[in-house]
């Protein structure tokens, strides 16, 4: 069942793949068949015909891509033969996929059956051996669970949204590629099948957000959350290293056992002799930053909205930026021991809660918004997960899931309205026109918001408890940080929602042409909004309550105390979030329904402020300034400079020349004069025995 | 131990090719007829050699570190003679050799018009030497082959090259050559010392201290070279770019490897004081190998050079890899040269395709390929991926086993080597986005055609192994693990050997 | 004991000084005459110390014929000596500076030359007493080292074909003496009579056949 | 089996006499028939030397002393004078062509090649100084005549000149060597010599440099080289091919056999010079080569580098070393051999072409001759696998045995810089566009560049022949 | 005041520097560099003979007899040389032998 629920998408992928690429290869001519491509090309009309049929191509090529806003629906490249079977097979398998996870879920939460199943040697060198190998508990089930849920909605939804899409097969193929992969991340067993996991989600990312490879912003950032995540990579690897350095295997199982075997324990590392544990850990983290988008690798994420919105749904919101925070909660054995990189992650996460929320305030990008809100989100995971807390982290990636998948889709839904517009300032009062799209945003605005009994309120308040709780060294900041950042989150949670639906239109002609998707997004749509509210208060005990300890059994080791803790602390705190909830919400309705002159005047004001916020703290420029720019400048000297004139410079040109220098003055010595060439003798004979007579020779 | 035979398979598979050169060589004409003989009677030599030495990889015992198939006959004098055998650590680049070369013949096939005949028949004798130098078990011997390549590739390169070939093909040579001939003189050394130059005997003789440091010098100079490691890695970009696609490919997939095979061959076992010496220093060359060259294939303009570059960052891997002397290390190095062999030659003929089409290299020249070519652009995006060592592609597996292994001795080294991982991804994504991604404006491109059938011959059974070896790399790891643990534990032995007795003083 | 020194002083300085005057006098006529003037006196030496029979092949062979080659050598390449561009002195300093050297370290060795004193023991043919230097030589030059005699001979034999490789001509319209054909002449051969008839002279084509 | 021959038999003297005879005969032969029967000569000197090399190697095995110690014919000497022989029959070979132009009908041509080889083979065989100044100068007399043998080209004529001025010179310091040397043991023969010096007394080590120089010139290493350049150039082709191989397996046998049997007392010494002149003609060889657009010049450049290459066995002064120099000379002998009979065939229309430039594109309209001269060029440059591999391999091995680890380096240096010129040739010829095709080759030529050219490329696969005579010459020389 | 070897070997060590130094120092004439060989062959010879009558040895003699002979010889063959040269080139100045170098 296990391998059935994780390798079916796979089989999708392939399926939709295959078709994707005979597709393609059906729209242009191999060089095969380049004497005869005019005539018994696929075409099958006069030559004439496939000339205009290549030229069309690449015009619909050309206008394809969303943001081409007049005439989307001209008539766009010929799908491939077989694409909505592509499509319906990747979500049909996808959709089994989900159904065999919950049964999972059940049958592992609930029934303790924890499975492990070994598939195949993969690395075997001198101690180091790797198996492929699928391991399920309980933490893995949720994970299972929401990744094979959220996927198949995606699925399902961009059987609509991607409809006029030519190139529907290859999309559906890179998502199903992505479940797999992802299903292959929560299922290792090992680190490095982690690894592998988390590596393959970020080719799908790469793929999927340059999905539409034509625009080069699209590429960019494509390349952008690759190379970013590998920055993370970067240090998961080494975390991996180390890892294995200490306990001499990477599955987790041993590594586990031997965990509290390694307390006390230092690496020297570049001098500094860090405990074992909190360098693991720490750089084990830097790997999770990437993945999560956290404060400093954060940068990717915003950008990464380029892709289509279904994957921004699927892989930027639901599941894969979530992988940072299973990885930490995978780890939890390892974190326990090493306080000190808990309150690293406190820290960081705290840091991004807030700070990310500080840039949504200001967006105008309506996925951008959202995007913002997730990063600000997995802060508060990191939070919980710096608290000790991390089946708390896991309830609210589970219903942080719901909400932000559902909050995504439905901005895709206004954004399939509105023909590929992002813009909210030139949306509003849209509420009539997409009333239902309007009620699941609204639905998930609450929830994210942390509206009572809404999912998220749950899990929010949990962690914002759980870090009052806390008593690690970073615990009141991050309290501090997540009280605040639950205001910014309500206030620019209601913009979005008001500059979208509420107010005048801003586009008149994008308005009125507004209308519902179909029903094939707004099913998803409607199961999302109803998890929304069902993911909260059902699991609530489970992930934070008294019956953690018997849901998750042997797979999160949690800090002993903080649940205890969390059910003891003042009265008042609880009721912090709602309080900022609502305050959020007043003023949001203050500056976007009631007075909305006022964030222009407040802008204005605080000109320095808004552009910082605006400017996402300027910290594309500042990568740019200290890292793009000088390792290209870098780059540019080493190769000029460093290869091409000193390497090069003393090493074989420097050489050769001075070879031929020296050839020149030999060449002049012979001068083809007798009295040179016998004086040369004379030197000759003259040198060796005065070499002699003076004694160099030795006796 | 070995084998017992009926017949001397090693060497069949060393000289057939050159057989086949003889076949060409004897149908004479330059007519198009003729020209046609000589492809497919390379393309069947190339093809039968790698049938036969498939025999090798069947008899042969992976659990048996030793030598096998060995050979032995009397050559030169009484104590160097014809020797020759393989172990796991050599059997997977003969394989390697005699699998690229029928791709090698393929991807000529159509690509080179201008004497065919002496193009295959430089590169069926490339074929012999190569084999011949990771089968040898004396060092002249191995000397022979190994310097004997430099002149079909010279000759590959200058005749066959573009614009600049001469430069490259004397560079390449000159270069080489220099590196070698030092270790040359360590051979003669090491005869003097051991009274032989039998490798296996060799690899059981003590060296003492002072020959070993010097040895090692004289042997690095040769290798690094070849490696090439850097600093000594500048005509591996000219050459690159100069040579005829089949060119790059053998000199990226098997030629550079032999600098790798030689440091696990000789200086590993044969010096291993020295080894231990000298490690931080490779270590330091590597890093700043994979570093800097990374960071110098960032800004390049042109696709071939941008592979070259990306190569020696590879083979960097490999050079930390082989002198962290752990299992994971060496058995690392050996997984990653043949993985660069096999993503770095596809990656050649990737190039190949599109420079076929256009005749040109220049990055600047291309984009949006994708439009027009997207079988090409599925390939060539999987061949991206593993030169980015993406797990589940070959090129992780080594780069991943090497790393670990460093990680143990070294933890700077690692760290370094390790931000390899974050430039190689963004010089390989960028490459891929200038060329494959994007509109496709120039209008040279608007009517270039996908991959022909021929080409797909070449490429997907390179696709096939490259995902192949990522998901299951056994086979490799197998084949080559009873060897390398035997050098990994004879390495700590002679050098805790050293240590112990440094202890005692 | 005075004779011989003073002997010695003065056939060395003549040497020397008329060596001095081979490679420095301008006109080579007067070298070649210098160069004879060195040998006689070299020759002069070779009697001092006891080698009479090579002090007349001195004389012989090189007063007598080498230095007369040298002389007509000279007389019959016929040049323009005062043509001939004087000796420029650019580098003479330096080729007189490391001459000098030279010949400072020769004059250290020579002059500090001792004899080894186990030297006598591997003397193969020691110079009889008994008899004069000329017999001395003879009994040991066409016995013991005849291969040297013989050698020596080759020498020449090439000598001699080299330079009549080099310079002799066979010049189509030279004339050459032929002693076969002039002892095989006689009258009817070389005298032919005939009858002119008056008026009209010799046939022209018959001109040429005098010569047979 | 050491067997010496007391007194004067002449039985070890017999191909010297054959030869010496022979040649006078067919002086004769030419002096009564004149010019018209100079390719009979020719041929029937070749025949001679077919002959006498035949003779030499059938004489009894062993050691064979002659003339009271004068004449020595063992293992080595027999080895280099077949070796000699070979070259100079080749060379004859080589020249039928030249000879056969009608302005330059000079049997004499062949004597004088003959009786070089009967003093190549006396100088091999010397035992004593004399017979070595003796053999030197039948030698290199003839030399000077075949020089300048071309009499009325200007060149020709300078070459023969500066040759014969500058041997004197050399002749004269090597006699003046002698001399001391004689002076400071009181004999001349080669074992006397090494009886009595053992100690480095400063007149004999000035002997001995003296010695030494006359033979470096004989040899053309550096710096008694200069006149090489200027009269390979001149020299017509074919005695260019000869300076370039026989004479030089004389002097470098003579060279090895006074430095090894005769100074084996004072090894330090001669080493050091043999030393210098070694490094200092492996580096002037391979550095003058470069700047050469004459393939005669860069051949003279070529071999004075490859004699400072051969040089490095002498100077590790050792068995080894000893049988090194025998391969090293045996390999340049072929290769120079088969380089020269490429050289020789280039004509175009008739007319023979010198410059590097000419062979541009050789491989397009000769392909043949082109593979077999790159193959040549890179067994030159010691490219394994081919044979002049071997002879640097086997001259290193015994200088690193000998602990000459500088000059090993510097020559392996030297060898990669001296690669680069061969290679520019070689790229002239694979890499350029032809610039017309030369003259078809004649079929002397073509057997002389077969027999080379294949014991180039397929030394390798049985060097046991050659390698063993080498190890057995070199050991009656200890 | 005895005359002793060292005396004649002294003699001999000035005739061979002079005949050195004629053969470079001269740029006149090449007959004067032929001549030059003659008096370092003469030097030789005076080495030859003293060390031969100081040793008592008569094979010193014997060789410079030879050395007398091929001197000879020697000359005649320089001699030919130079005619020959000067029939081609009509001057024997020694500056003149330059056609070949590089």
């Amino acid at each position: 069942m296990i391998q059935a629920l994780v390798f079916l998408p796979l089989i999708g992928a392939l399926i939709a793949g295959f078709i994707a690429i005979l597709g393609a290869h059906g729209r242009n001519p191999s060089g095969d068949e380049m004497d005869h491509a005019h005539d018994d090309h696929g075409h099958g009309d006069a030559s004439a015909h496939a000339h205009a049929a290549h030229g069309h191509d690449d015009h619909a090529h050309g206008d394809h891509g969303h943001d081409d806003h007049d005439d989307h629906h001209h008539v766009a490249e010929p799908a491939a033969l077989g694409s909505r079977a592509a499509e319906l097979i990747t979500a049909g398998l996808l959709v089994v996929s989900a159904v065999l996870s919950w049964m999972t879920f059940v049958d592992v939460a609930f029934m303790h059956h924890d499975a492990r199943v070994v598939l195949l040697n993969w690395i075997n060198s001198g101690d180091l051996q790797l198996s492929w190998s699928l391991r399920v508990d309980t933490l893995t089930a949720v994970m299972l669970v929401v990744v094979t849920t959220v996927s198949s909605l995606v699925h399902i939804y961009s059987l609509g949204y991607m409809e006029d899409d030519p190139n529907r097969p290859r999309f559906m193929a890179y998502l199903s590629l992505f479940t797999f992969m992802m299903l292959m991340l929560v299922t290792a067993d090992n680190l490095l099948q982690l690894f592998f996991g988390w590596e393959g989600v970020g080719l799908a990312s790469y793929l999927l957000i340059g999905f539409w490879f034509k625009k080069p912003s699209a590429n960019a950032a494509a390349i952008k959350a690759f190379v970013v995540n590998r920055v993370g990579d970067f240090g998961f690897l080494l975390g991996i290293f180390a890892v294995f350095m200490l306990v001499g295997s990477t599955d987790l199982d041993t590594i586990f056992a031997s965990a509290p075997g390694l307390t006390g324990k230092t690496i020297n590392f570049f001098g500094w002799h860090a405990d074992a544990l909190t360098l693991t850990c720490l750089l084990l983290f830097v790997g999770a930053m990437g993945k999560s988008a956290q404060f400093l690798l954060h940068t990717w994420l915003p950008d990464a909205m380029e892709g289509p919105t279904p994957v921004s749904a699927l892989i930027h919101a639901a599941t894969m930026v979530t992988a940072g925070v299973f990885m930490v909660a995978r780890m939890s054995p390892l974190f326990e021991l090493a306080p000190n990189a808990q309150a690293v992650v406190m820290l960081v996460g705290a840091t991004t809660a807030f700070f990310a929320a500080t840039i949504g305030l200001v967006q105008n990008d309506i996925k951008r918004i959202v995007a913002y809100s997730t990063c600000s989100q997995l802060g508060y995971m990191f939070v919980a997960l710096g608290t000790g807390a991390y089946s708390v982290a896991m309830f609210h990636l589970f219903t942080h899931a719901f909400f932000k998948a559902l909050l995504f889709l439905g901005s895709g839904s206004v954004i399939y309205a509105m023909h590929h517009e992002q813009d909210i300032r030139k949306m509003g009062g849209l509420w009539n026109k997409i009333p239902f799209t309007y009620a699941m945003m609204t639905i998930g605005t609450l929830a994210l918001t942390g509206f009572p009994f809404t999912a998220g309120y749950f899990s929010k308040d949990a962690i914002i408890e759980a870090a009052y709780a806390s008593h690690t060294q970073f615990a009141f900041y991050g309290f501090l940080m997540t009280v605040i950042a639950a205001l910014l989150t309500s206030f620019y949670s209601w913009r979005l929602v008001f500059k979208t639906f509420h107010g005048e239109p801003h586009d008149k002609k994008h308005y009125d042409a507004a209308h519902e998707a179909p029903m094939w997004m707004l099913v998803p749509l409607a199961v999302l909004g109803i998890g929304s509210f069902a993911a909260g208060f059902p699991f609530k005990e489970l992930f934070a309550g008294h019956h953690v300890g018997e849901f998750f059994r042997e797979s999160l080791k949690m800090n002993p105390h903080i649940i205890e803790e969390m059910h003891h602390i003042p009265g008042w705190v609880p009721y912090v979030p709602t309080v900022m909830m609502v305050l959020g919400f007043l003023i949001s309705y203050l500056f976007y329904v009631r007075k909305p002159y006022l964030p222009v005047e407040l802008a204005n004001q605080h000109p320095l402020l808004y552009k910082f916020l605006l400017n996402k703290w300027y910290f594309d420029e500042l990568y740019e300034i200290i890292f793009v720019r000088p390792a290209k400048w870098i780059g540019y000297v080493l190769w000029k400079k460093g290869d091409g004139m000193i390497i090069d410079g003393l090493g074989p040109d420097g050489v050769s020349a001075r070879v031929v220098d020296i050839t020149r003055g030999v060449v002049k010595l012979q001068t083809g004069y007798l009295y040179h060439y016998a004086f040369a003798m004379l030197i000759g004979v003259a040198g060796l025995i005065t070499w002699f007579i003076f004694g160099l020779g030795g006796q | 131990m070995a084998s017992v035979m009926t017949w001397p398979v090693l060497s069949v598979v060393t000289f057939l090719p050159i057989v086949g050169a003889i076949l060409i060589y004897l149908s004479r004409g330059d007519d198009e007829a003729a020209q046609g003989n000589a492809r497919w009677i390379a393309l069947w030599t190339t093809l039968i050699t790698f049938a036969v030495s498939l025999i090798l990889v069947m008899r042969f015992d992976p659990s048996n570190g030793d030598f096998q198939f060995v050979e032995k006959a009397p050559w030169l004098a009484a104590t160097i003679n014809y020797h020759m055998g393989v172990d796991g650590i050599s059997l997977p680049f003969v394989i390697l050799t005699t699998a690229l070369m029928p791709f090698c013949i393929l991807c000529s096939w159509k690509s080179v018009t201008n004497r065919v005949r002496e193009y295959m028949i430089a590169f069926l004798f490339l074929e012999t030497l190569m084999i011949g130098t990771f089968s040898a078990l004396d060092l002249v011997l191995f000397y022979l082959f190994f310097e004997g390549g430099l002149i079909p590739m010279f000759l590959i390169i200058g005749i066959w090259g573009g614009p600049r070939r001469v430069y490259a093909a004397f560079k390449f040579f000159l270069y080489t050559f220099l590196g070698s001939v030092l270790m040359l003189l360590a051979i003669m050394a090491l005869y003097w010392n051991a009274g032989t130059t039998d490798i296996p005997t060799l690899m059981h003789t003590a060296v003492p201290r002072n020959l070993q440091t010097w040895a090692w010098l004289a042997f690095f100079a040769s290798f690094a070279v070849k490696m090439p490691m850097w600093p000594v890695h500048t005509w591996l970009p000219d050459a690159h770019v100069e040579a005829p696609t089949a060119g790059s490919v053998v000199l990226a997939a098997i030629l550079l490897k032999m600098g790798g095979y030689g440091f696990l061959r000789f200086s590993l076992p044969m010096f291993p004081d020295a080894s231990v010496y000298f490690a931080p220093m490779v270590w330091t060359l590597s890093v700043i190998a994979i570093v800097y060259t990374s960071l110098v294939a960032l800004m390049q303009e042109d696709i071939k050079k941008l592979i070259a570059y990306s190569s020696v960052a590879h083979m960097g891997y490999v050079t930390m890899g082989i002198f962290a002397g752990t299992t994971q290390g060496v058995s690392g190095a050996v997984f990653q040269m043949v993985s660069h062999g096999i993503v770095s030659g596809a990656l050649f003929l990737c190039v190949g395709v599109v420079y076929d089409r256009l005749h040109t290299r220049e990055i600047a020249a291309y984009g949006g390929l994708v439009n027009r070519m997207p079988i090409y652009a599925a390939l060539f995006m999987v061949f991206t991926m593993a030169n980015v060592g993406l797990p589940g592609t070959s090129g992780f597996v080594g780069e991943f086993l090497t790393l670990i292994g460093t990680f143990k001795v070294s933890i700077p080294t690692a760290t370094f080597a390790c931000a390899g991982v974050i430039l190689s991804a963004a010089y390989a994504l960028w490459l891929y986005r200038k060329v494959v991604f994007g509109e496709l404006t120039k209008p040279a491109l608007q009517g270039i055609k996908d991959i022909t059938f021929r080409e797909g011959l070449v490429l997907v059974p390179l696709v096939v192994l490259t995902i192949l070896f990522g998901v299951y790399p056994k086979p490799v790891l197998d084949m080559s693990a009873a060897s390398i643990q035997l050098l990994v534990n004879n390495y700590a032995a002679a050098t805790s050997a050293v240590k112990a007795a440094a202890l005692l003083q | 004991m005075i004779l011989p020194a003073l002997f010695f002083y003065l056939f060395a300085s003549v040497c020397v000084a008329s060596a001095v005057m081979v490679i420095a006098s301008r006109n080579p006529v007067h070298s070649v005459l210098f160069l004879i003037l060195a040998f006689v006196n070299a020759s002069g030496l070779f009697v001092l110390m006891g080698a009479e029979f090579l002090a007349m092949l001195l004389i012989v062979v090189y007063v007598g014929a080498v230095a007369v080659l040298f002389l007509f050598v000279i007389m019959m390449l016929d040049v323009d000596f005062t043509q001939l561009r004087e000796g420029f002195i650019q580098y003479l300093p330096f080729g007189l500076v490391i001459g000098a050297i030279f010949l400072a370290e020769l004059l250290l060795v020579a002059g500090g030359w001792v004899m080894n004193p186990n030297v006598t023991k591997s003397i193969t043919a020691a110079i009889p007493t008994n008899v004069s230097n000329t017999e001395a030589l003879g009994l040991v030059l066409y016995t013991k080292y005849i291969h040297y005699f013989q050698l020596a001979g080759m020498v020449l034999l090439v000598a001699m074909i080299g330079a009549i490789v080099l310079t002799l001509r066979h010049k189509v319209k030279v004339r050459r003496q032929d002693i076969n054909v002039q002892n095989a002449r006689n009258p009817e051969l070389a005298m032919e009579v005939r009858k002119v008839a008056t008026g009209q002279g010799l046939q022209d084509a018959d001109a040429g056949s005098w010569v047979k | 089996m050491t067997i010496t021959t007391a007194g004067y038999s002449l039985l070890p003297v017999l191909p010297e006499l054959t030869l010496a005879v022979g040649a006078m005969a067919l002086l004769m032969i030419g002096a009564f028939n004149g010019p018209k029967v100079t390719g009979l000569v020719t041929t029937l000197a070749v025949c001679l030397l077919v002959v006498v090399g035949a003779a030499e190697i059938m004489l009894p095995a062993g050691k064979h002393v002659t003339f009271a110690g004068s004449f020595i014919v063992d293992d080595y000497a027999r080895f280099l004078k077949v070796l000699a022989i070979i070259a100079s029959a080749v060379t004859l070979i080589l020249s039928r062509e030249f000879l056969g132009d009608q302005s330059r009908r000079i049997f004499e041509y062949a004597i004088l090649v003959l009786l070089s080889t009967l003093g190549m083979m006396v100088l091999i065989s010397a035992g004593d100084l004399i017979m070595l100044y003796l053999g030197l100068e039948l030698m290199s007399l003839s030399l000077y005549v075949v020089a300048a043998s071309n009499r009325d080209n200007a060149k020709s004529t300078e070459a023969g000149l500066k040759y014969f001025v500058l041997g004197a010179l050399s002749s004269g310091m090597l006699l003046y060597g002698a001399s001391m040397v004689y002076g400071f043991t009181g004999t001349v023969s080669f074992a006397g010599i090494a009886a009595e010096a053992r100690t480095g007394n400063i007149g004999l080590v000035f002997g001995l440099v003296f010695l030494l120089a006359g033979l470096c010139f004989k040899v053309s290493a550096v710096p008694f080289h200069m006149w090489t350049p200027d009269v390979y150039e001149g020299a017509p082709t074919p005695v260019t091919a000869f300076f370039a191989s026989a004479p030089k397996v004389a002097a470098l046998a003579v060279f090895t056999r006074v430095a090894l049997t005769a100074f084996p007392g004072i090894v330090v010494q001669w080493q050091q010079v043999v030393v210098f002149v070694s490094l200092a003609s492996m580096v002037l060889g391979s550095f003058a080569a470069i700047g050469q657009t004459n393939i005669k010049r860069l051949m003279a450049y070529s071999s004075i580098g490859h004699m400072g290459f051969a040089l490095v066995g002498l100077a590790a002064g050792t068995q080894e070393g000893a049988q090194g120099v025998l391969v090293y000379i045996a390999i340049y002998v072929a290769m120079t051999l088969g380089t020269f009979a490429i050289i020789l065939t280039m004509k175009r229309n008739g007319q023979p072409v010198e410059t590097i430039k000419d062979f541009a594109g050789l491989s397009r309209t000769n392909p043949i001759i082109a593979f077999f001269f790159a193959m040549f060029l890179f067994s030159l440059a010691g490219v394994p696998p081919l044979a002049g591999f071997f002879g640097k391999f086997y001259v290193f091995m015994a200088a690193i045995k000998s602990g000459l680890f500088v000059l090993a380096v510097v020559g392996v240096l030297a060898s990669v810089v001296g690669a680069f010129y061969y290679l520019s040739i070689v790229k002239l010829m694979y890499f350029d566009e032809p610039v017309g095709k030369l003259d078809s080759m004649r079929v002397e030529l073509r057997t002389v560049l077969a027999v080379a050219g294949v014991f180039n490329v397929l030394f390798f696969v049985y060097p046991a022949p050659l390698v063993n005579a080498a190890s057995f010459a070199a050991k009656s020389l200890f | 005041m005895t005359i002793g070897l060292g005396h004649y070997l002294a003699v001999a060590a000035i005739l061979f520097t002079l005949g050195i130094l004629g053969i470079f120092l001269n740029r006149k004439n090449i007959i004067v560099i032929l001549m030059s060989i003659e008096l370092i062959l003469l030097a030789v010879n005076i080495n030859m003979v003293a060390f031969s009558t100081f040793l008592g040895d008569i094979v010193g003699q014997v060789f410079a007899l030879l050395v007398l002979t091929v001197a000879a010889a020697e000359a005649a063959i320089g001699l030919a040389v130079l005619v020959v040269y000067f029939r081609n080139r009509g001057s024997i100045a020694v500056e003149d032998v330059n056609l070949m170098k590089g």
